[in-house]
């Protein structure tokens, strides 16, 4: 385990959360959050956690992802907050 | 069949007559004379238990147990019994009385009635019987939720609203002030049997809290209408004649009085209260009461509110005689509890007879009344000289015996409070009488005519009217059930 | 102070997870519109579950798969639990994982049922038409 | 097959949902039929079970798969937990027994839907009865909650929007818990309830301020789950605007498990002795649960809507549980337990008589119950068993646990909890009183008009809800004259667990 790396990562993940909130497009927002997920499992595939960081691409950064975009596509892109 | 179980019938009878009841809902007649019948069947059992109460026979059953040592059962004293025969039998009068007077006013939904008649009376029995505080608050609550449709039962605006007052006071007191006052006794004691020296002797409970007990039950069982907590009384008078009458002169508040003279006796014993002297707030409270409802009820123009206040005066004389604790006065205000009943029930049949008969609900109507219903008229003084404590009426013996129990206790004030409140009693009922007879009516010119209440409202109130006076020379076995409860001898 | 600064960065991972919990918090409680508070909910969850991976981290330990571990007889003497990061914590986030994917799915499909009632998915649009039924 | 009976608690409903769902897609008439077989059988497996126990005292565990516990999943049976499956168990089989006259008339198509998420939420409740692992709980605490989002969330009109509140919070309860677990394990390294109570005492770990954070997020979490007061908010508009036939299962179980599990972790992995400790929690827990009393019997009092009514006193209700746990001593504990086998048949009661009434008249305002003891005579009466067991009239249940939880109170010095149980039967006195004025007088203003003549029209709920109910209603009453032998049941745990 590399804390540099680490602190990289967790900052980087503080900053697409909170942008992910930020945008007012809700597919911009998504889509931030798949990267989110990302960098996530990329964070504990280096933590040593293997076969949660496959789920987590695979359930997170994947389905959730598909989930969010079918909702948004299916009701409205545009929000105020 | 095995004598202990005869309480447990007496109690249970009546709640049998339900269902048959309602099922004779569409044959009022049939229906009726079951009513009666469970009645005759109650008293009967009630009498049969006299002779082995009076030979000191211990009558106890434990029907569910609750918690170890907390069980639901009955016990057979003399106080008890006495009050068992004063409801029982009224009850078999009371249903002959409700049969002319419902009939005659067109009352509706009368099997309704007659079923929750049955069940206030196996509630009040219940009471009556009870061995222990968690059995009579049981009893004490059925009590309350049965007889709301009673006092509803016309089911107007009016009825409502006191039937809702009659809830609220009486649900409140009774979960606010007794159940917690009763838990605590029994997390601190362990115990809540009624016992002849109290439980509360050995407790180490410090002075405040047996004062904070004391008047939690004293105002808690709200039924005895001490003043302040006496508002749902004159409210609930909405009710029909024959509930006032019986419940309202009897069954229900004759339960609160007799609760806290259970509470006086078996929880705290007379002994102890006089050790701890905390009783005498609860005197003062009651001659209060005895004077203010006095004053009230001589400003009242409808008869059946007059009835009412005069009931609270007369349940604080009860209340006020236990708390002298002195054996005369606790006899005697045990007594009163059955010579107040006979009077106050023919007053109040009365006033039902009267209003049957001539549609007069308030006194001022009722000038000349006496010739136009001589014998409801003369049955209403015989029951007034009963509640004021003339000779040769009940109430006599039993006012006699509080005086001089209060005397025992050198109490001279609590001896004018007496004296001073039968004046006032006296001052409330006889103008009444006085003119029925000799005001005359509108126009004296007109022949009166005469047009009594039916016979069925007539010999009812006649009945109590009579028992009212013999009781004035039978009052020595009722007297002996309470000096074997009390263990004394007067 | 430096005592603090090796305390606050030995744990930096800690703080880094709070801190995302709270981001996640505050989505679901302030952000009106209900896409962003579910995005919300799952940063919530993974922060939960990077809490928990976190647990199970040894210093120089490696993935929890044994090395060798087809020759039984020679890896049993060998297994040092020094050697890899604690496996518990994993197994139960791969459920964890999954049962928060379940809860999104569910709430965006209750999303869209909103959205065909009341054609928005904005909190107060929603309470606005909810007030005038 | 005796040694499995945990295993079929649990199987009988989720193998049952399976069934469901699956012939779901061809008829969907079966589900009905399926879904009570299974709920029959888990019932009988939880009844056996309870008998199966009646001679232990610490009960027996159970290893799924046997495997054994640091590895496996245990889960445990004691008196307890018996006592509160059976009440799960029966209260489904009573709730989901109501489901089909309700789905009739409010979802009718949904069958293949309703009945596989019912017997899938039964199956998440009995697990987390059972189980004896902490994440275990979390996963079935989630599948639990899953169910009965998608309950709530199918139902008509303003049912999915108030789902989302109830999403959100829900996952904010359960994270809440999870996060509290973890804190546990990152100091025990265990998930197991025994091991986490032996390692916790053996290492002396009660001081320890991780454990503390572990207890009091774990305490927070169910708070939310259960609804106690100030964090309420999702429960009355998900249960009132939950399809009927969904909160009437919801509305009797979520909470009361809810409030079993955190009693479970109190007594059984954190100790009694531990809670003793920090005696600023339970006055601050009673407090909060005072003011949940009064506030949920107060908000209950001024609603208008049937449901609502009801949903408000579940919230009083939950601070009984909440604050009777807190009190630590033997009868707050007791009525605390007993509470929430009562509690679950009268709010069932309450909600069955509420569907029904809906069911006959068509409208949840209070209003609706006019006439009511003419109209539907026995629907009503069943109903108002469970209103005067709400109150706390003999010789119903609710009457014995309020006697030992102001008992509990009055042992305990919580005087204001006390004054907080009168007062709520107080309001729930004048509540359901007021329900019965209108049932038994308000179509006395119709009479006098002469143009309408008085036609009293039977419309009792359908036979479908009223069986259920009048079982319900019965049952309440039974609990109430046998509460001598639960009473003496729930002591054994009791003090087994080591409180006085």
């Amino acid at each position: 385990m590399i804390w540099q790396f680490d602190l990289f990562i967790l900052v980087l993940l503080v900053i697409t959360a909170l942008v992910a909130l930020k945008v007012r497009d809700l597919l911009s927002a998504a889509m931030i959050f798949s990267i989110y997920s990302l960098l996530m499992c990329l964070l504990w595939a280096e933590m040593g956690a293997v076969d949660v960081a496959f789920t987590e691409a695979a359930v997170g950064a994947g389905l959730s992802t598909v989930f969010l975009i079918a909702t948004i596509l299916r009701t409205t892109r545009r929000t105020t907050d | 069949m095995n004598i202990q179980y005869l309480p447990v019938v007496a109690v249970s009878i009546s709640l049998l007559a339900v269902p048959l009841i309602i099922l004779l809902n569409k044959k009022p007649n049939l229906r009726e004379a079951v009513s009666l019948l469970a009645g005759v069947v109650k008293l009967g059992c009630v009498i049969a238990l006299v002779p082995h109460v009076l030979n000191g026979e211990q009558i106890e059953i434990v029907l569910w147990e609750f918690e170890a040592g907390l069980p639901i059962a009955f016990r057979v004293d003399g106080l008890g019994l006495l009050f068992a025969f004063v409801a029982a039998s009224l009850w078999i009068v009371t249903t002959a009385y409700s049969i002319g007077y419902m009939r005659t006013t067109k009352s509706k939904n009368l099997t309704r009635f007659y079923s929750y008649f049955a069940i206030s009376l196996a509630a009040t029995l219940g009471v009556a019987f009870s061995a222990n505080l968690l059995t009579l608050y049981l009893f004490y609550e059925a009590l309350s939720l049965a007889t709301f449709p009673l006092v509803t039962h016309n089911g107007d605006g009016e009825a409502r609203s006191g039937g809702r007052r009659y809830l609220y006071f009486l649900l409140t007191t009774s979960i606010g002030l007794v159940l917690p006052a009763m838990l605590y006794i029994y997390g601190q004691v362990g115990d809540l049997n009624f016992q002849p020296g109290g439980v509360l002797v050995d407790s180490g409970m410090s002075q405040t809290t047996l004062l904070v007990l004391l008047l939690a039950f004293v105002f808690g069982f709200a039924k005895a209408a001490l003043m302040p907590f006496h508002g749902w009384l004159p409210g609930a008078m909405v009710a029909p004649t024959p509930v006032s009458a019986l419940l309202h002169a009897v069954a229900v508040v004759k339960v609160g009085v007799f609760s806290i003279l259970r509470i006086i006796t078996g929880i705290f014993g007379t002994d102890f209260m006089a050790q701890v002297n905390w009783h005498e707030i609860v005197t003062w409270v009651a001659a209060g009461t005895v004077v203010i409802s006095s004053l009230i009820a001589l400003s009242q123009d409808n008869l059946k509110r007059r009835l009412a206040y005069s009931t609270i005066g007369q349940l604080a004389y009860i209340i006020l005689g236990a708390s002298l604790l002195t054996d005369r006065a606790v006899t005697g205000s045990s007594l009163h509890i059955l010579m107040h009943a006979f009077g106050k029930i023919t007053l109040f049949f009365c006033a039902g007879a009267i209003y049957v008969a001539s549609g007069k609900k308030y006194i001022s109507q009722m000038v000349g009344l006496g010739r136009i219903m001589p014998w409801t008229m003369a049955a209403f003084l015989i029951g007034s000289m009963s509640v004021i404590g003339l000779p040769p009426t009940g109430g006599f013996v039993s006012k006699w015996l509080l005086l001089m129990g209060a005397l025992d206790a050198r109490m001279n004030a609590v001896v004018v409070v007496y004296l001073v409140s039968s004046l006032l009693n006296a001052a409330y009922f006889l103008p009444i009488v006085f003119r029925g007879f000799y005001v005359p009516g509108d126009d004296p010119t007109k022949p009166v005519k005469m047009k009594e209440a039916p016979l069925w409202c007539l010999i009812p109130l006649w009945i109590t009217a009579l028992i009212s006076i013999a009781l004035f020379f039978l009052s020595d076995t009722a007297i002996r059930l309470i000096e074997v409860f009390l263990g004394v001898g007067v | 102070m430096s005592d603090v600064l090796t305390f606050i960065i030995s744990r930096f991972n800690y703080w880094i997870y709070i801190v995302l919990m709270m981001i996640g918090l505050y989505a679901m409680i302030a952000k009106r519109n209900y896409v962003k508070k579910f995005i919300g909910m799952s940063i919530f969850q993974t922060a939960i579950i990077l809490f928990y991976v976190s647990t199970g981290v040894k210093s120089g330990a490696t993935i929890p798969i044994l090395e060798h571990g087809h020759d039984i007889g020679h890896a049993a003497a060998a297994i040092n639990p020094d050697h890899y990061a604690n496996p518990l914590p994993h197994v139960l986030m791969l459920t964890a994982i999954v049962v928060g994917v379940a809860t999104l799915g569910v709430a965006l499909a209750v999303v869209q049922k909103v959205h065909d009632q009341y054609e928005t998915i904005e909190e107060p649009e929603i309470l606005f038409k909810l007030g005038q039924e | 097959m005796s040694e499995n009976l945990p295993f079929l608690v649990i199987a009988a409903p989720l193998f049952g949902a399976l069934v469901a769902s699956l012939v779901g897609w061809a008829r969907p008439r079966y589900c009905y039929a399926i879904a009570m077989v299974s709920l029959a059988a888990g019932l009988t497996a939880a009844i056996a079970l309870l008998v199966k126990v009646s001679g232990t005292v610490s009960g027996y565990e159970y290893r799924l798969g046997g495997w054994p516990p640091p590895i496996g999943i245990q889960h445990w049976v004691d008196p307890l937990s018996a006592l509160i499956l059976v009440v799960i168990t029966a209260v489904a089989f009573l709730a989901v027994m109501s489901a089909r006259a309700n789905l009739q008339l409010e979802l009718p198509g949904k069958e293949r839907f309703v009945y596989p998420l019912m017997l899938l939420m039964v199956t998440g409740l009995s697990g987390m009865t059972l189980t004896g692992d902490a994440f275990n709980l979390y996963v079935l605490l989630e599948i639990t909650s899953l169910s009965s989002y998608a309950l709530v969330a199918i139902g008509r009109g303003r049912a999915a929007a108030s789902c989302l509140n109830y999403i959100i919070m829900g996952t904010i309860g359960a994270s809440f818990y999870l996060l509290g677990v973890g804190y546990l394990y990152l100091k025990t390294g265990s998930l197991n309830m025994i091991d986490l109570r032996q390692i916790m005492i053996a290492g002396d770990m009660h001081g320890s301020q991780t454990v503390i954070t572990g207890f009091i997020l774990i305490t927070v979490g169910f708070w939310i789950k259960m609804g106690l007061y100030p964090l309420h908010g999702w429960l009355p508009n998900a249960y009132s605007f939950a399809p009927h036939a969904a909160s009437n299962l919801m509305a009797p179980l979520m909470t009361k498990v809810s409030v079993y599990v955190s009693l479970r972790m109190m007594l059984s992995v954190f100790t009694p002795d531990f809670l003793a400790v920090h005696a600023l929690w339970a006055q601050t827990a009673l407090l909060v649960a005072t003011i949940a009393i009064i506030a949920g019997s107060l908000i209950a009092y001024s609603q208008t809507d049937v449901k609502k009514l009801l949903c408000y006193l579940v919230v009083a209700e939950v601070g009984y549980m909440a604050g009777g746990m807190w009190l630590m001593n033997r009868a707050g504990i007791t009525g605390t337990i007993y509470h929430i086998a009562a509690d679950a048949f009268m709010t069932c009661c309450l909600f069955l008589g509420a569907s029904g009434l809906i069911a006959s008249t068509g409208s949840r305002h209070i209003r609706s119950f006019r006439g009511a003891t003419r109209r539907m005579p026995w629907t009503f009466a069943a109903f108002l068993v469970g209103g005067l067991s709400m109150i706390g009239v003999p010789p119903t249940c609710g009457f014995f646990s309020k006697w030992f939880l102001i008992q509990g109170a009055i042992e305990g010095g919580a005087w204001h909890f006390v004054a907080a149980l009168i007062f709520s039967s107080l309001i729930n006195a004048l509540i359901f009183f007021r329900i019965i004025e209108l049932a038994y007088f308000k179509d006395v203003e119709h009479e006098d008009d002469v143009s309408h003549p008085p036609q009293v029209q039977r419309n009792e709920a359908p036979w479908g809800i009223r069986i259920p109910l009048f079982i319900t209603s019965v049952v309440i009453v039974l609990l109430g004259v046998f509460s001598p032998r639960v009473i003496n049941w729930i002591e054994r745990f009791v003090d087994s667990v080591g409180v006085t």
